[in-house]
């Protein structure tokens, strides 16, 4: 099991990146978002390599059940051309910018964990769901109270801006 | 090097459902035009095999030599990975489905979170034919589809939630075994209005009739799929009824007792004489109604399913506790 | 869904569902009102007063001829054109009635001459081009054409509903023989799907 | 409209008119986020050949203008090139669904032109045929329109029903749809007695699948919430463009041809003309239902009344028969509308020159001020509440 | 090296296309899709962390519940924002929004 777990590793990891590269360099972005699925899946799969299921479903279902077909919303909404005005910009600036943007942080945090590696498991366990529950009605009421506010605030935002632009207009 | 036995189950269970996928498909593709049939006075289709049993597979044979052609103008990519798209995650979401007693492609703990997870990229893949359509009509079959699902997905997670908190799990298995026989001692009686709330959210969510929009032929031509031809409409086609089959699957198993039967007679002969009636039940609504307006929909949605499913899953929840 | 409604009226708009799908279900139960068309047919009742392509009625003692006297009648109703009809030249005479013809002519007799034979040389609908109005029927002379009831008409050959009339009256008239006098009353049952 | 919206109204008029409707009137008034799309000629929706451009936004109408000339067959002009007793088959595929009226039309026209008398008999024919012949057509735009709103079992209802009409009309017309049964001065052929009874049988049975037709669709909630307040036509509106029929009794305006001008014997009749004071598409499709009734009550009571006698007046004009010179109008009332028919003869034996007035023509014309805002599935209810046949329309 | 090195390794190189992402992208939409690609890199990270070390586990797992509770929020946002933007810009290119004033 062993191999068979290092072989679907890099079989996620390549499409992960694939996928990541596909996302931010397409100027097609309907295959923007082709790229992004391709990567939720590869991560929803890690996740479930790594015995989180409840991560793994969670992830399909808000993801790309929900996140990704916003997207796609927002990209009907705004029209873009099919062909896709989108991509590189040309010139040194931006794209020393964005290679910047890139390479720091992978610099910093991949130095950090290579060179502190933390004492690992070999077999992660499963984390039964209910145990969750508890846990978040219990020592976590507070961030999940938070993040129920923020989730309310944010759709009576998003209504409220929509709603806005109407009445203004 | 040894293969393990989990592996091989699930490449065999897959098989398995490939087939049962593809016979029920043919099955249910005749029954729904028969039961039309019969509905509009006519005996249907009756000339290909034993009264018309073998039409739809004439058809396929039909559809599988067609051209498959890609429209001017289209993203081929896009235009055929969409039929793909919905059709593939049909095995994934039989799987956890509890056939029988024993015959479950894999015993998953989060069954129905696996269901609901993979049933989301039913949608993508409207958004990616009607965008990849490069057609108008498609577009806004998209569009449709995209406001439709998001909003039906809401109401049928709760209603389902009702349930997963009653049983305390999401096994669909477990959530059979914990119903009885006998119909009352089916999820149905103690939550009638999930029942509802879930058949309703299902019909639109499998965009059938009455709430058919994304197709609506009378108005998008055939909406998101206006363009495609043989093979690529055909996964399209086999992937509705498909998922006609999981959610009545679903449904079977959460509300009508799934496999169990009366008098210890459980078994898969239950699981599939209670998916039939819920798809005999389906293409009974949708050739009887005329659809919905997309606006309707949106307000029986928001106004009616989804204050309904909140109120049900509230008390449900609060029952629980006491 | 306009209009704030009461609950009564609520209720009442949701059972018409109800009552939708038991109309439905009770039609699902009811035998079928369509023919399965190859296995069964109409009954004749049916047929007979269908008005299908036209054809020739034949004389009542020669039934391969017909009544048709080609006076043209029908050709100049008919608003579509699809009739075309010749006459039949009158005989060539011989040589000899030719040269007693002429002395006849000479002496100042009065001659004469061979009659051309009234039936038509030819008789051919293009049927493609009919409007089934049935003009020329009605203004028949001698009530030489009808209505044929072939219903069960279909071809992928734009010519096979080229017909050439006096053929198919031969046919009708070869396919009955001695039913010379069921021939004039009733519309021939048998050759008609054999066009 | 409970979706209607605010428009900006684009009118694009151009100096130069050259280049196709398209170009003139709508790529060049195309506003930014929005989308033309041509709706026909080839659209499940359309009924034939009709093509109706749309500017949406999103699923709203912002502009919508119907094109015609798809299906155009040139009949006023055929007109003129045939006999007055040739141009009698051309009328029944005009409205091919309501054929006996303009049958009727055109055989009135002539009549009225000449003077020729029509037999008694023949005038209850007449009346019988073209009420079963409206009948059958109410049916058949039942169940189209249903269709177009999504309900696929009613049409076949309908047509079951409708069948039975066509059985009938088939045994002195012999044929299903095109009927061309009227003549100069009479009808074609008369009415056997297994017609009558068919008739007689068929009255009751209709009778007893109207509550049906109710129950399943017409108290349908979902129906209603497609045909209530959508495409309302104030009379104000229908007095602009002309329209007539069940369009404007279903904007409350009584006018009904056959009594406003009484022709031939309906004035012998008991009948109501129903009205709806509503203007929506709910409206049109009660007033539809209800002549249905009106019509089986107008059938019964003629056949009841079926006098003996000729089924052809014994002057009918021959082939090559002239009328004299002069000009004459009929008008009837179709199943779509006032039908009618102006004539001028020259004394030749084909007319110098008939005008066609359909009424799916002005009813069509409705439909672009109707249609602004509403949405794309409410265009298409109010475009079948109309009752299109899009031969008549283009003639 | 332990597995968590190599996810933590997969998460880095996500999150890093992302940051590339959003840094040359020029739509609110390619920007929208570079910070799902972030999110799910942090994400990556604490489950892994979460699951392959001593730490609790289900304080990673909800970390990362809540890390996608966001998204969704913030994608949501993203859309409104976009609907104003494409109605009164005409575009979503972030160059052009930026001349807006007021």
């Amino acid at each position: 099991m062993e191999l068979a777990g290092k072989i679907i590793f890099w079989f996620y990891a390549v499409v992960i990146v694939a996928g990541g590269g596909l996302a931010v360099t397409s100027p097609n972005l309907v295959r923007a978002m082709l790229g992004l699925i391709a990567t939720l899946f590869g991560v929803a799969g890690m996740y479930l390599l790594m015995n989180a299921p409840l991560l793994a479903f969670m992830q399909l279902l808000i993801y790309v059940g929900a996140v990704s077909v916003l997207i796609f919303f927002a990209i009907m909404l705004s029209r873009a051309s099919a062909t896709g005005d989108e991509g590189m910009e040309p010139g040194l600036w931006p794209n020393v910018r964005a290679f910047l943007a890139f390479a720091l942080p992978m610099g910093v945090l991949g130095l950090t964990a290579f060179l502190a590696p933390p004492a690992g498991v070999l077999v992660p366990a499963e984390v039964d769901p209910a145990k969750l529950g508890q846990a978040l009605l219990g020592e976590y009421t507070l961030p999940f109270e938070l993040i129920s506010i923020v989730l309310l605030a944010a759709m009576a935002g998003a209504v409220l801006i929509a709603f806005e632009k109407r009445g203004s207009k | 090097m040894d293969v393990p036995f989990e592996l091989v189950r699930i490449v065999i269970a897959i098989l398995a459902l490939a087939a049962f996928v593809g016979v029920n498909a043919v099955i249910l593709v005749w029954v729904e035009r028969k039961a039309a049939g019969f509905i509009q006075r006519r005996p249907g289709p009756y000339e290909v095999g034993p009264q018309g049993l073998l039409q739809t597979v004439a058809d396929a044979a039909k559809l599988v030599g067609k051209q498959l052609f890609t429209p001017a103008g289209a993203d081929p990519v896009l235009f055929w990975l969409a039929p793909l798209l919905a059709f593939l995650p049909i095995f994934v979401l039989l799987l956890p489905m509890p056939f029988g007693p024993t015959a479950t492609g894999m015993e998953v703990n989060l069954g129905l979170l696996l269901i609901l997870a993979f049933a989301g990229l039913n949608v993508l893949s409207l958004c990616l034919a009607g965008w990849g359509s490069n057609n108008k009509w498609s577009l806004l079959g998209a569009a449709r589809a995209v406001s439709q699902a998001v909003a039906y997905e809401i109401p049928l997670l709760l209603s389902v939630l009702a349930i997963a908190f009653m049983s305390g799990g999401m096994d669909l298995s477990a959530i059979v075994r914990e119903q009885g026989g006998w119909p009352w001692q089916w999820n149905l009686v103690l939550q009638p209005v999930a029942f509802i709330i879930y058949f309703v959210a299902a019909i639109a969510e499998t965009n059938r009739a009455p709430f058919d929009l994304p197709e609506a032929e009378s108005e998008l031509t055939a909406g998101f799929h206006t363009e495609y031809s043989g093979m690529g409409f055909g996964l399209f086609f086999l992937a509705e009824y498909a998922e006609m089959i999981v959610v009545c699957g679903v449904a079977a198993a959460l509300f009508l007792g799934g496999w169990r039967g009366p008098f210890g007679t459980d078994g898969w002969w239950w699981f599939l004489a209670k998916l039939y009636a819920l798809l005999l039940s389906m293409i009974w609504f949708r050739w009887t109604y005329p659809r919905i307006r997309f606006d309707q929909l949106l307000v029986l949605n928001w106004k009616w399913l989804m204050p309904l499913a909140m109120i049900n899953l509230l008390v449900t929840a609060f029952i629980m506790k006491l | 869904m306009s209009a704030p409604t009461s609950i009564t009226e609520k209720i009442t708009r949701l059972w018409s569902l109800i009552v939708g799908l038991k109309v439905t279900g009770k039609y699902f139960t009811k035998p079928q009102v369509t023919l399965h068309y190859p296995r069964k047919t109409l009954d004749d009742e049916n047929l007979l007063t269908y008005r299908g392509h036209i054809e020739l009625v034949g004389l009542p003692k020669k039934p391969g001829t017909p009544k048709c006297i080609s006076c043209g009648m029908c050709q100049a109703v008919c608003p579509s054109n699809c009739i075309t009809l010749t006459k039949r030249k009158p005989p060539k005479p011989t040589e000899a009635e030719k040269k007693a013809m002429e002395e006849a002519e000479a002496r100042g007799e009065k001659v004469k001459k061979p009659s051309a034979p009234k039936d038509p040389a030819s008789f051919n609908l293009d049927y493609t081009l009919c409007s089934l109005c049935g003009c020329c029927v009605e203004n028949c002379p001698v009530e030489s054409i009808r209505f044929s009831n072939d219903i069960y008409l279909a071809g992928t050959d734009p010519n096979a509903f080229r017909y050439d009339l006096l053929q198919r009256l031969k046919e009708q008239a070869a396919a009955k023989p001695g039913a010379q006098k069921a021939q004039a009353a009733s519309g021939g049952e048998t050759g008609e799907g054999e066009a | 409209m409970s979706v209607q919206r605010e428009i900006c109204d684009v009118n694009p008029f151009p100096e130069h008119v050259a280049g196709d409707f398209y170009s003139n009137y709508f790529e060049k008034g195309q506003a930014e986020n929005t989308l033309i799309i041509n709706m026909g000629p080839q659209h499940p929706s359309t009924h034939g050949v009709l093509r109706v451009l749309v500017e949406v936004d999103g699923e709203y109408i912002l502009r919508a203008e119907p094109v015609l000339g798809y299906l155009h067959r040139m009949h006023e002009k055929i007109a003129e090139l045939k006999t007055y007793y040739q141009y009698m088959p051309n009328m029944g595929r005009v409205d091919y669904l309501h054929a006996m009226a303009w049958n009727w039309a055109y055989a009135g026209a002539v009549e009225r032109l000449a003077g020729i008398e029509v037999p008694e008999r023949a005038e209850y024919l007449r009346v019988i045929a073209s009420e079963l012949n409206r009948i059958s057509s109410h049916l058949l735009w039942w169940g189209a329109y249903l269709l177009d709103l999504g309900a696929f079992t009613p049409i076949m209802y309908a047509f079951d029903d409708r069948e039975r009409i066509l059985d009938i009309l088939q045994r002195p017309s012999g044929s299903r749809l095109t009927y061309s049964y009227f003549r100069l001065g009479g009808v074609a052929a008369d009415f056997d007695d297994i017609a009558l009874a068919k008739i007689r049988e068929f009255i009751p049975h209709l009778r007893g699948r109207l509550p049906m037709y109710k129950d399943l669709v017409t108290d349908n909630v979902i129906l209603r919430g497609r045909v209530e307040e959508i495409g309302v036509l104030p009379l104000e509106m229908c007095r602009r463009y002309g329209a007539t029929g069940p369009v404007v009794r279903g904007s409350g305006l009584a006018y009904d041809v056959r009594r406003a001008e009484p022709y031939s014997i309906y004035d012998r009749f008991e009948y109501e003309i129903p009205t709806d004071t509503e203007c929506d598409a709910m409206a049109r499709y009660s007033v539809r239902l209800a002549e249905i009734e009106q019509s089986l009550r107008i059938v019964e009571q003629a056949v009841a009344a079926l006098p003996e006698g000729d089924f052809l007046s014994k002057g009918a004009p021959k082939p090559r028969w002239k009328p004299p010179k002069g000009e004459s109008y009929f008008a009837v009332e179709g199943a779509r509308g006032k039908i009618g028919i102006y004539l001028v003869s020259d004394g030749s034996n084909s007319p110098y020159r008939l005008k066609l007035r359909a009424p799916g023509f002005s009813n069509l014309s409705l439909f672009s001020e109707a249609s602004k805002g509403t949405l794309l599935a409410d265009a298409v209810s109010i475009l079948g509440s109309l009752d299109l046949v899009i031969p008549e329309i283009d003639r | 090296m332990s597995p968590v090195t190599w996810y933590q390794f997969v998460a880095v190189l996500l999150l890093g296309i992302g940051l590339f992402g959003l840094v040359s992208r020029r739509t609110l939409v390619g920007m929208l899709i570079s910070v799902e690609l972030t999110l799910n890199g942090a994400g990556l990270s604490m489950a892994a962390a979460a699951q392959f070390t001593d730490m609790d586990a289900v304080m990673g797992q909800l970390g990362v519940l809540f890390v996608m509770g966001l998204a969704a929020a913030e994608a949501t946002l993203v859309l409104a924002i976009l609907v104003i933007v494409s109605r009164r810009v005409k575009s979503t290119q972030t160059d052009a929004v930026s001349q807006l004033r007021g």
